[in-house]
């Protein structure tokens, strides 16, 4: 029966109940439709923040444009006491507040989903579905009434929204109070006018719905101790505790952040008590060849340096990338894929720079890309390239994505080990200098000395008359004399090589999914970086529909053996990317020589966070009918 | 192949204060052309180097590509250098300066590095007073790709491939003292009277200190245009359509007064006429240098000599704010917060 | 039995014979290694035109230093009846007019072979070899006493060698005075002096040596109306005749004289009679990322406009190759590639830029990309380059290197059609854009009427109301108008797959290498560009040894379904690159999912021209005794 | 979201010379924040186009990368438009104009387009000579991604990230004006009767034209040291770490005589001194303009309206001699020297 709304202050004639609302505890999809600049962001953290307070995973999407104010912006959020972490299509509670998107806005809710608007104006007509629950609201007036200041009256119609959810969908009051004091500790004043904004939308829903309404939260005490953080944060907070001391970069979304929380940080961590000087330099570049320029000046005398980056940075970047690979030069670099090529869609996520970071520059070059799946791999994958650059001597990528950088995830807590050293690789210092004149040796900076391809260099200034070399991008012999001839230049080529095989056994291993419940896997996934959300869950579902699936997450390049060993041990695989072209496949088959056929691709490429239903349905549509059948036979 | 000087080391040879000889500030065998502008630059900064007793490791040589920056492997072999790629030294030396603020820093480019492929970060450069010394080593050309006009190539002027410059040149000197460069100097390579003191006074300079070298392409500074452009030789390559004939030529030297002009003649008889402001010329106002850059230039004259210097600037370090310990100095003790700090960093994830 | 040379001017004790003189006519390699600025080049030409214009087969190369004055420098003379092109490693006679090389060039020559160097000096004992013959012409000697001039002096050393060359292995006297009078033309005060030096030498060979000496030329006519010319000055003039007006450009070896060779022609065949004004124009630019954008912007006007630059230019201008292929605008590149990565040796060639070429810049990219073998094909491709950039709207590389662009190439001689029509694609003028609307369509600039991914375009200018829109690197619907959403960009990016299929068919399809007498194949093998010469010549070795491979010269990519045909009919393959990390086979595994285990990489890398004989051991020893036996029966 | 005018089109809305009405010129809807300087700029340049009674189609529009960039789609809609990559519009310009010399070039770009990513360009651009009007909408900072400092962002000034700039300034006309620009002026988004006049007569102008228009950015130039800086919405927004709360603003105008100086106080608080040279002030003299900017300067005034101008200088097609005929006009015919030829230029190689 439709329940006409008795606000107060508006009558909607939309306002009304379909036959069936959904009914769901713990396990849903809240969406808000806001327009950017608006300050919704601070009102939407605080729901999202406030589901994960109450023990509940939760995992939300910020969908912006590439532009400041006045367009539509989305904040997705799923809540899912199964753990599921990725996106799912469908949304059962939408909070659409702007009038620009709600034609589409409306059409995402389910079907016995939930619609909360602003019933401030009647609902436009085009926008009634007889199978959705509309909740309106009359912010705007409700702010029009409390608030003077305009731009106050914008500000906490957000915070009016939450207030309502949490009567609707049970969110328990306290954690949201709770939530605001520690948000303006130091600023108290601020917190009363919150609350109150809360407790308006609060007792506006709970008079005029029956709340909770059939999808509500329940406490539950399933994150136990971990985070909900970005990314890019993570990315940031590594590069302080691998001692990185210089930071060089130019501003591009979705990496900015990266350098900011860096900066953060450090001015937190690093300044000098004595002095009150900084232990650390952060440089913003006139452009992204000055700042990779400045990383590789820093790397080669001896501090650890890094920018971050995204797209058409790597794109400036490749000519120096080719010189740090040649002249053997660490430098590391975080790249926060945006969705490409060029400008693209630049407030969109993708997995699309693999193949420009693999093989950046002309010329025969390989480089070193870790491949984080989450922020806690972010942290630790960025200490680790500080350690791998050093000992390599050659830049490494941290190849991270929209998505996970600026997202907020629900991760692992970050650790450090105080036993931990940084590992500056082979550095020769003026004491092993002169014992290696004693020893009568003669100091060669590109000498293959150990037979593993990894040279010894010095720093400038090392010693006064011992191990001064002249770094080049040009050829040149072991004892880096520029030379023309052929074979001094190739069997440098070769010792690259071999260095980067011995790479292979220092990357982070590959971490496989486990096949559900104690069965044979009869097909295998192989994927990187962010996909890994869906797939864990399309791997249940799969489970459910009696198609038992491993996996393998794989974590750098160039490939660790582990990579081998689980390709030979299947006969067919599918490879999940979120690009258009393959490119984890093309490096598999060209690193590896895997027999093209043996894996399908498996895409995801439209800047949207992969879902688990698309791995799923691409999956069966591919293993057809009778393939089916003949699994199931085979367990 | 040129020599900067005779290889063996005379027994008497005198020592600087540090009781190293000049030998000690050479490189290794210099490869430019006989007669190349860019070596008596070099052998310059050797005198320099030894005149103020610089212990040779505590330099860092850093370059972009070119003739012109191929030269740091020609003069202090003891010390570590750094060829980059074309037109990117100065991002470089930037983090290398920032990496450790102990060290001497000597940036070499040329022309073509420096006002074509790298003038952004040239400007870029300066703007942030970086404490090193910029030596751009103008011979007008293209001097490594066999002479192509460059950005500084005099308007007009014919290159040796018979390409006529129609564009205005760019002046680097201007340019440094309009973005506010704390040391601003121009000098002939051939002038070493000028240029030793000048090359010592950038290096003691704490900041940024640009120095404009005119520095005569003997091989593509061939102007046909000149006098002497009746030429055999000349000839026979033109028709053969090979430029691969470079005469032995002797290096160009000049020596005059302060507050005289001097007109030097390069290599093609082509004549560049040099002047050194009056005694009393007070190199402390940016406008005024500006101004008597103009001057000279409407009387087609080339302005030497120190002119801007800004005694005691900010550089990068102090508007940074950094550590007078180097950067790259400090271990894990002094960078890593520990495990400690990164729980209660966790907590404000909850 | 030692022959003392009876020189008038100076005696070198090391002036005898071996006991064996080797005995080779039209089949010998002649190499002169000289100091490069003393002006040998145009003496060394003198000599290849020489045997050219005697209706023999010949290939120069020229070994150069990056460096101007005072550096070795080689030239290097393959003269073969047979016809062969490639380099091959052993000297029959070294011009040693280099004493900093001469230890070094005293090595490569073959026991029996000959050694011509400057007795002005005696010859340092070091060099003494018994089994080469040694041939002392007091050079310098012979300079002082005819020239007062010291440049002059210096110069006509040169000439002076190449006339005792005539004496010594019979170069038809005529045809070098013919040579003289052809270059000094109008210069004819030159003529006399060259003459006179010439018979200098001509005369102290004869006087002093046996002539001709068991290595000699005699007349033939092999090269029927071929051209000996570089490929660098082919691609220039194929500008020239593809219409192209445009030229941006910044100077890099050994791209250089593409542009210095189409300014040259420009100026004889591009001006303007009735004004005298240019039909094309010419930038020096500042840097090669303003190269490109010059070329980007003339093309989205309308103009043909093309660069040309080497592996670090390819570097620098990535950010922009992506721009042009997501906004979809034509551009020509010539990429001439020299020994990568980063500077690596600027003089030496190399084909290591396939990839950086073919997957340009960051998201998910794919280039076209042209692969000549000949300087016929440098003409022939960059005319076609700019048919295919403007019909499928996209950059375009031309991918030459050092050896084929720098080196004179005997080649087949260049044609018009004189009925061809540029193929300017899909542009719609203002007539049809006023039809269109008749028909009550609007336009799209990227809709995909003819579902072959190609869309239509209009000029800037086309039209007073119709036929505007936005050209941009962010993503668009199919009306050009900028759009964040995921479908849109999805089916964009499919459409440019689309348009890639399509350009499979348009592209020159690759070229055929028969196997040698009317045998079955029993191997293949797979190369591109300038490894033609050497595997041409391998194939008659190994036929010789009773293994008989045919082969396939790949021409393009993407892959014509030729190639697909030619690798399906072969169980293996070896795939002939000049790079280290077999980065066509990388394309060919990626791209047409061949199997890697198919494909057997046969790589050269080392900065020198590929040799037949590297290509046939290398191929032996990877099938293994065993193996020839069964191929042998196999026949 | 802000609209350049209402969208309808009144029934007498006055029609220009060639009868299009001021509507003609539009564009889309623009998507900066309101009160975005840059949206005045673009309405500045539709009234001086309708005023010129320019044709809409014989104008092609270029950016670069930035807010500003974005702008072209907000003005012209009947004009090609091309938003090339960051810092990059100068050369694709210069490509476009070499292939059709008889359109309107109209480069619009930002401050850090201009000063940081794209000075190489800019300066290069200006030597050339390019017949363009390149338009600096500069708001002292990046704003699209999120209020950075650019290159000519004040010195000391604070940004609302609450990072102080530590360097000087690069003023854009100063460097024009070096670099041999043949028009330089600059002006203020709000003031449209001096930016229209100046629009006009810049696209008037055959030559490079530049106009650095100060533009002030109402999201990001919030400086929180100004007077107005308390704030409770900004410390809401800081204290949640966020900054997405952009207040709607209004456009600020100002409007003042030649010879006086005005305060334009922006929507933080802050204030800029513009001035407006004095009646008699002759634009025709290079050093003039240099100097008369560097006096404003130093009493902190930021010195308004047409700086420099060369009444008929050579553009880039006149350097290189051009034909009158676009490029992109000639065919087959005009361009391709056929057969015969290439067989003669076959015998040059045998
Ligand atoms: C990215 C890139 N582009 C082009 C080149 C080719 N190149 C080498 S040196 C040089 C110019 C050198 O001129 P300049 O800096 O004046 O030095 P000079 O040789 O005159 O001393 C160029 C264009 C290169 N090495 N890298
Ligand atoms: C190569 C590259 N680097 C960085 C970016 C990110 N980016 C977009 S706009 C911009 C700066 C815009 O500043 P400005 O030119 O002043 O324009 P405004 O937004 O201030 O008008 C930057 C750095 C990019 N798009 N491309
Ligand atoms: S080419 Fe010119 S600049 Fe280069 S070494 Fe020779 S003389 Fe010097
Ligand atoms: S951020 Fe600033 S520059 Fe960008 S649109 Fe908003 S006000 Fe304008
Ligand atoms: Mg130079
Ligand atoms: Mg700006």
């Amino acid at each position: 029966m439709s329940v006409v709304s008795t606000s107060g202050v508006s009558t909607s004639s939309a306002n009304f109940f379909a036959k069936t609302g959904i009914e769901s505890l713990n396990e849903l999809v809240v969406k808000f439709a806001n327009v950017n600049g608006t300050g919704s962001a601070s009102a939407n953290n605080l729901f999202a923040k406030a589901v994960f307070r109450m023990g509940l995973p939760v995992s939300p999407k910020n969908i912006f444009p590439s532009n400041i104010q006045g367009l539509p912006t989305w904040y997705e959020v799923r809540i899912s006491e199964k753990g599921y972490l990725a996106r799912r299509d469908g949304v059962d509670l939408m909070v659409a507040v702007n009038p620009q998107s709600m034609v589409k806005d409306v059409q995402e809710v389910v079907s016995g989903g939930y619609f909360l608007y602003d019933s401030t104006k009647p609902l436009d007509l085009r926008l009634i579905r007889d199978d959705v629950n509309y909740l309106g609201i009359p912010l705007t007036a409700i702010c029009l009434r409390e608030y003077k200041d305009p731009r106050q009256r914008q500000l906490f119609k957000n915070i009016i929204y939450v207030g309502a959810l949490a009567a609707l969908i049970n969110i328990e009051f306290e954690v949201l109070t709770e939530l605001i004091a520690d948000q303006f500790k130091g600023k108290d004043k601020l917190i009363a006018p919150n609350v109150h904004a809360l407790e308006l939308g609060y007792q506006y829903a709970s008079r005029h719905f029956n709340c909770p309404l059939g999808i509500r939260l329940e406490r539950r005490d399933l994150v136990g101790d971990r985070i909900l953080m970005g990314g890019n944060d993570a990315a940031g907070l590594g590069a302080i505790y691998a001692g990185a001391t210089v930071a060089a970069w130019y501003p591009i979304t979705p990496s900015t952040s990266v350098v900011e929380a860096f900066e953060k940080y450090a001015k937190r961590l690093r300044i000098d008590p004595g002095t009150g000087k900084q232990k650390y330099a952060v440089v913003q570049a006139e452009d992204e060849l000055s700042a990779i320029g400045m990383v590789i000046g820093a790397c080669w005398n001896g501090a650890r340096a890094f920018t971050a980056t995204s797209g058409p940075g790597i794109s400036l970047m490749s000519e120096f990338l080719g010189l740090a690979y040649f002249a053997e030069v660490p430098a590391v670099l975080v790249d926060v894929q945006r969705t490409g090529p060029s400008t693209g869609m630049p407030t969109r996520t993708q997995q699309s720079d693999l193949l420009a970071c693999a093989y950046a520059s002309h010329g025969d070059t390989k480089h070193i890309v870790l491949l984080p799946s989450t922020p806690k791999e972010c942290f630790d994958f960025t200490v680790m390239a500080f350690d791998l650059a050093d000992y390599f001597q050659t830049p490494v990528v941290v190849l991270s994505d929209l998505d996970l950088g600026m997202n907020d995830h629900l991760s692992e807590p970050l650790e450090w080990d105080d036993a931990r050293r940084y590992n500056r690789g082979k550095v020769l210092n003026a004491e092993q200098l002169d014992a290696l004149t004693e020893q009568g040796k003669r100091f060669g900076r590109y000498l293959d000395v150990d037979d593993d391809g990894v040279c010894y260099r010095t720093y400038p200034g090392a010693h006064p008359n011992k191990g001064a070399f002249f770094t080049r991008g040009t050829s040149r012999d072991p004892y880096a004399i520029y030379t023309e001839d052929g074979t001094a230049y190739a069997d440098n080529m070769d010792r690259l090589l071999k260095k980067f095989e011995t790479a292979k056994s220092a990357v982070p291993a590959p971490v496989a999914l486990p096949v559900r419940g104690k069965r044979k896997a009869n097909l295998g996934i192989i994927l990187f970086g962010t996909s890994v959300f869906a797939v864990e869950e399309a791997m249940d579902l799969l489970a459910g529909q009696g198609v038992y699936a491993d996996a393998l997450v794989v974590k750098a390049f160039p490939f660790h053996e582990d990579v081998v060993r689980y390709i030979d041990r299947h006969e067919q695989l599918f490879v999940v990317e979120q690009n258009r072209d393959g490119q984890l496949r093309t490096l598999l088959t060209s690193e590896l020589g895997v027999a093209p056929a043996k894996l399908i691709s498996l895409l995801n490429y439209d800047g949207m966070p992969l879902t688990a239903n698309k791995v799923v349905s691409e999956i069966q549509q591919c293993l057809g009918a009778d393939d089916e059948q003949s699994l199931q036979q085979a367990q | 192949m040129s020599y900067l000087r005779p290889n063996f080391r005379h027994p008497a040879a005198p020592v600087n204060r540090i009781g190293f000889t000049e030998k000690d500030y050479e490189g290794s065998l210099s490869t430019l052309c006989a007669g190349c502008g860019h070596d008596s630059i070099s052998s310059a900064i050797v005198s320099a180097c030894f005149e103020l007793s610089i212990e040779p490791h505590r330099v860092a040589k850093l370059s972009g590509i070119g003739c012109s920056s191929k030269t740091p492997t020609y003069f202090l072999g003891n010390s570590h250098g750094f060829n980059s790629v074309h037109g990117r030294m100065p991002s470089v030396t930037t983090g290398a300066n920032l990496a450790n603020r102990d060290l001497i820093y000597l940036g070499v480019s040329g022309d073509g590095d420096s006002a074509s492929i790298g003038l952004g970060q040239f400007a870029h450069v300066v703007r942030r007073n970086l404490n090193m010394l910029y030596i751009v080593e103008n011979n007008g050309c293209y001097g490594l790709t066999k002479g192509q006009n460059s950005a500084t190539t005099d308007l007009d002027s014919t290159n040796k491939a018979g390409v006529t410059n129609p564009f205005d040149p760019i002046d680097l000197t201007n340019l440094a003292l309009q973005l506010g460069a704390t040391f601003v100097a121009r000098s002939f390579s051939g002038d070493k009277e000028q240029l030793v003191p000048l090359i010592k006074a950038a290096i003691s300079h704490r900041g940024f200190a640009f120095i404009d070298v005119i520095s005569p392409c003997v091989t593509f500074n061939n102007n046909p245009g000149s006098k002497k452009s009746y030429d055999f030789v000349r000839e026979h390559c033109e028709s053969t359509a090979t430029i691969d004939f470079v005469p032995m030529r002797e290096e160009i030297t000049t020596q005059y007064e302060p507050g005289t002009t001097q007109d030097v003649t390069l290599h093609d008889g082509s004549v560049v006429r040099l002047q050194k402001p009056i005694a009393g010329y007070r190199p402390d106002d940016r406008r005024a240098a500006l101004n008597a850059l103009r001057d000279a230039e409407e009387n087609g004259e080339i302005l030497t000599g120190l002119l801007y210097i800004d005694e005691d600037p900010n550089d990068l370090h102090d508007t940074l704010n950094t550590l007078s310990t180097p950067l790259n100095a400090l271990d894990e003790a002094a960078l890593c917060p520990g495990n400690k700090t990164l729980q209660s960093i966790n907590k404000s994830f909850q």
